[in-house]
């Protein structure tokens, strides 16, 4: 890096202002798809690469009070991306994140498993009337469920049990704080 | 017209009965309503600048322009005074409302200005790239559920009742024997492999009946044969083994 | 336009400190390639509409210093556009050649749009006394106008109205930021 003078370029310079640089580059950069050179940015400024680095700093701080920022690829290249702080936002905002709803065979399922557990799948499937194996997996990727051990029974299934990922779900602060369950569901063989 | 043809065009001197001079001085006489245009003869004018026209040891390009400019103008004043107006235009003037359209062509030229000014001087905008947003992984997030929700879903599981118990009924399962009888029972001509192990075939009479398929195969009283990897399996009976596989 | 809390959303809101609004929506507006909504943009940093126009202003002024500047197309759409001041370099860095300048047609017309839209062409075509059928198809092809109804009368015709790319090409902040109309061009029958 240099404070010479740059060879000409083929095109007569635009020239701009010294006081205009961090602005300038503030446009280049944001009509940029890539990372741009310094060496690029400066000739299309008119300076020296030195005085584009001296711009680059400047704009890099009045980024920030646009919810953006200079980003440094390697020792030479920069770019202008949205600030860090609002990625939340923006994510959403570009819609690289989904809500997703938990369905009613999910609920119940999670609700018998809540107030039952430990409680293997044929257990669920029982109270249930219907097979719950999808539902299952859906809870158990979701991390609202967890395999916590497997029932002395043949087959030796496993036994599930909600998490702590569940308790948060749902504003709990402990499995007591769950309100009583409503009657007619089966407890367990060996409580009655 | 507020914009001064060039001298050229105001060289060509006309001579009509109403009129006499510049063909320019013509149009700014007609477009303000000093001069009836429907006393003007435009093929006249023409004929008149034609000839000038011709006159000329050469002529440049911008004056038989300019001069289409202006005639086209002369045409459109003229058309429009001498067409009754279609009765459900209501934004066409009258023929006298002259004086109005000028008024308003003016304005148009004042604001095309402007915004020639904008496009010499440069001033434009730049919009950034669409941002590439293939391959970016996506978050899932679960929409939050109240805790009465969560009591509700399973009162409602509660409430709904468990079906009786099915009672057990074990599948029968299909023999080799059966299924090799039942493979040439139905077995035609040429026969498609799945048409030949029942209506509607479990996984086992699949996996009974492909086994069936290959003793049969082994024991040349078939011959099959399958045109795609996964494709259809076509089966026929080889006569020479008919009587051995009715055994 | 009200204060009222927007309606619910399907999504959790990410709710932005209200001091932190302007620098947010710096970031949604530089991901976003084109025009946004206002309520769009108000939903994603949750707040109100009001309130997100207010901290548009506030963007509005930072944004000069970096090289760039809000675009409002029509009342509600706003985007982030390089600064005119730096078309120059902008041009000439994306390898952009120069455009064709329009031909008086093309601006008399382009102006009638802008001042009279929606209008139809038989509604220009009466201003300017000429034909505009291919002066119209000119302006279209370069994505200065577009069709943006049609007019309840016979025959239905086509209304045009200008588009971000006009307000682009002439570096323009919003459709306001162009001189008032002009006395003696005829407005629409409802505007006098």
């Amino acid at each position: 890096m240099t404070d010479s003078p740059i060879p000409a370029l083929q095109l007569p310079l635009e020239q701009v202002a010294e006081e205009e640089r961090a602005a300038a580059l503030g446009a280049l950069l944001f009509v940029a798809s890539d990372p741009v050179p310094v060496a690029v940015l400066a000739q299309h400024i008119g300076c020296t690469p030195a005085e584009a680095r001296a711009a680059l700093e400047e704009l890099a701080a009045r980024l920030d009070a646009v919810g953006l920022m200079v980003q440094w690829c390697g020792e030479d290249q920069v770019q202008v991306v949205s600030s860090p702080r609002y990625a939340r936002q923006v994510q959403r905002f570009l819609g690289l994140e989904r809500t997703v709803r938990l369905s009613q065979a999910a609920l119940e399922t999670l609700a018998i498993v809540a107030y039952r557990q430990p409680i293997t799948r044929g257990e669920i499937d029982t109270i249930r009337g219907v097979d719950s194996s999808g539902v299952l997996q859906t809870l158990l990727a979701r991390g609202l469920i967890e395999p916590v051990g497997r029932l002395t029974a043949p087959g030796n299934p496993i036994q599930y049990g909600t998490t702590t990922e569940f308790l948060r779900f749902f504003g709990l602060g402990s499995l007591d704080e769950l309100p009583p369950p409503p009657g007619g569901l089966p407890g367990p063989e060996d409580e009655g | 017209m507020t914009v001064a043809p060039p001298l050229r065009l105001s060289d060509c001197q006309l001579r009509l009965p109403t009129f006499e001079g510049p063909l320019d001085v013509l149009l700014r006489l007609i477009e303000r309503n000093q001069l009836d245009i429907t006393d003007v003869s435009l093929v006249a004018v023409t004929d008149q600048f034609l000839a000038y026209v011709a006159a000329l040891s050469n002529t440049p390009p911008e004056l038989l322009a300019e001069f289409t400019a202006v005639a086209s103008r002369l045409l459109a004043l003229k058309s429009r005074s001498l067409l009754p107006a279609p009765p459900q235009e209501i934004e066409e003037p009258e023929p006298d409302d002259l004086t109005r359209q000028l008024q308003a062509y003016q304005a148009v030229k004042a604001a095309a200005e402007h915004l020639q000014a904008r496009e010499r001087s440069g001033l434009r905008a730049f919009a950034r790239p669409p941002a590439r947003l293939e391959g970016l992984p996506v978050t899932e997030h679960l929409a939050p559920v109240p805790l009465p929700l969560l009591l509700r879903a399973l009162r409602r599981c509660l409430g709904r009742g468990r079906p009786a118990p099915r009672p057990y009924r074990p599948t029968p399962i299909i023999t080799l024997a059966q299924m090799t009888s039942r493979l040439l029972s139905r077995l035609r001509d040429r026969s498609r492999f799945s048409a030949l192990l029942g209506d509607s075939p479990s996984r086992g009479e699949y996996l009974v009946g492909f086994i069936a398929l290959l003793s049969l195969l082994r024991q040349r009283v078939v011959d099959a044969t399958q045109a795609t990897l996964f494709g259809e399996i076509e089966v026929w009976r080889l006569d020479s083994a008919a009587e051995a596989a009715d055994d």
